[in-house]
């Protein structure tokens, strides 16, 4: 049941794309409708800080397996500015656009795991994973 | 995707067809503050119920449509906020706080009756 | 573990037995987010007398609850707080920011009243 | 009046065991009901924090005797992944998983004496101390 998809990120309607891609996954692959709604919402977090700090980027969505557990990761990634201060992006407030500042550490909250790798001037690339329950 | 919009005696009623972007989100904040004068509305109620997913973006844009109208004399509520959609937002740590919330449009008409003390028919 | 959840008016009242294990109260928490909207509910009770600990899982919980249960149109009260627990929780540094407490089930009831503007008669 | 008891520490129902021996031994020995219950309170974060960071670990809760004091010392330990910066970990607001950060600056603030060791992908021990007034 191998199953993969890039979404790529250039405008907000491909936010919701992506999105909606992730439910799919995630109903197909039998999440309780909670994990669904909650791996679509991170899922739509990403995808904004990629348009709105980098422009552009992709979306990476797949089924994952590790022993008998099934589940599914997601890889937002973008060659934008990168994160100068990663542990300070992961504070709830904190933002560089007079936004919420709760995208990042909520969803880290919201999945099972989260892996963030940053370089300045390079991009930025967001790995999470919601295991099926 | 635009949203209708029906004036329902002294109140706007926006109903969420579909899934929206952010675009459509700040066209619907925009036409509702505008519509508040045109109509000399009292109140306004956004109907979310289809709403899958509510991030940081919507929340901050449906906080902000309460607060212009508001300033423009009509009181907002959001209604129908689904409780997997209510769980995903208090784990991201938006609250809508200082913004009014009913669980449907039925509450929601009942809650601006209160508010804006007219009890005086609608529609 | 399983919190009784009574409807009382347009209320519901959970009434915590013993001490709770972190599901438990995750479990209270989506239980009631849940029957706010199957009970139309507009104000809902936690009464945690009984608990001897509110340590940092448990007061996220109820908070999250509370926003919860807000964003589906009830508010929510926590009632009964011993004073021992209250000292243990202020030098955690846990202060239920945002979340309305009352002294007892009874002033959690006056308090929905009011806040609820709803002066006629429950049960 | 010696006495000792290891809690192993693997699911959310420990963390209720643990902090209920907590406060039987403080009562046991005449502690005062307020002290118990901040006991009892550090006793639960910290066996929140071996469940969900280390995955599991034990908890030792022993009376203590210095000259004409007595009290309570509770080590809790396990072989989990261990704590890179711990100034950092010990600020109030700092959390790697999301959390609200004040577990192990809020149970220094509980007790009279507090003390930490970690080591990355070794473990952790914390042991704290409450003496009876
Ligand atoms: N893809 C990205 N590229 C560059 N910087 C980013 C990216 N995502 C997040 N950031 C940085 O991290 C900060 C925190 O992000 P977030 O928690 O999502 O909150 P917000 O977007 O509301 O500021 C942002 O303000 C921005 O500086
Ligand atoms: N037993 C442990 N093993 C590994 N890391 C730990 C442990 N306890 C605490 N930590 C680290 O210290 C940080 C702060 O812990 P704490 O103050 O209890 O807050 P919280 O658990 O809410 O994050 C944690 O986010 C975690 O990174």
């Amino acid at each position: 049941m191998a199953s993969e998809a890039v979404v790529p990120i250039k405008t907000d309607i491909d936010i919701v794309a992506a999105r909606q891609k992730g439910r799919e996954l995630a109903t197909v692959m039998g999440f309780v409708s909670t994990d669904s709604t909650l791996l679509a919402t991170a899922i739509s977090e990403l995808a904004r800080n990629i348009i709105r700090y980098a422009k552009n980027g992709e979306i990476l969505i797949a089924s994952v397996q590790s022993g008998d557990r099934v589940g599914i990761t997601v890889v937002a990634r973008d060659n934008g500015p990168g994160i100068a201060n990663i542990s300070l992006a992961m504070q709830d407030g904190f933002s560089t656009s007079g936004g919420l500042g709760l995208g990042l550490p909520g969803v880290k909250r919201l999945m099972d795991e989260f892996h963030i790798v940053s370089d300045v001037n390079k991009g930025t690339t967001v790995t999470i994973k919601k295991w099926k329950r | 995707m635009e949203v209708p919009i029906l004036k329902q005696g002294l109140y706007l009623i926006a109903s969420i067809q579909a899934a929206l972007s952010d675009v459509d989100l700040l066209h619907l904040r925009d036409a509702l503050a505008e519509k508040v004068g045109k109509f000399r509305a009292r109140g306004v109620i956004v109907d979310v119920t289809v709403l899958d997913v509510m991030d940081s973006f919507a929340s901050r844009t449906l906080r902000d449509l309460a607060h212009m109208t508001r300033l423009r004399g009509a009181e907002t509520v959001i209604v129908g906020i689904q409780p997997e959609v209510a769980f995903a937002m208090v784990q991201l740590g938006l609250t809508l706080e200082g913004v009014d919330t009913a669980l449907d449009l039925e509450e929601g008409l009942a809650f601006l009756d209160k508010k804006t003390k007219r009890h005086t028919s609608r529609g």
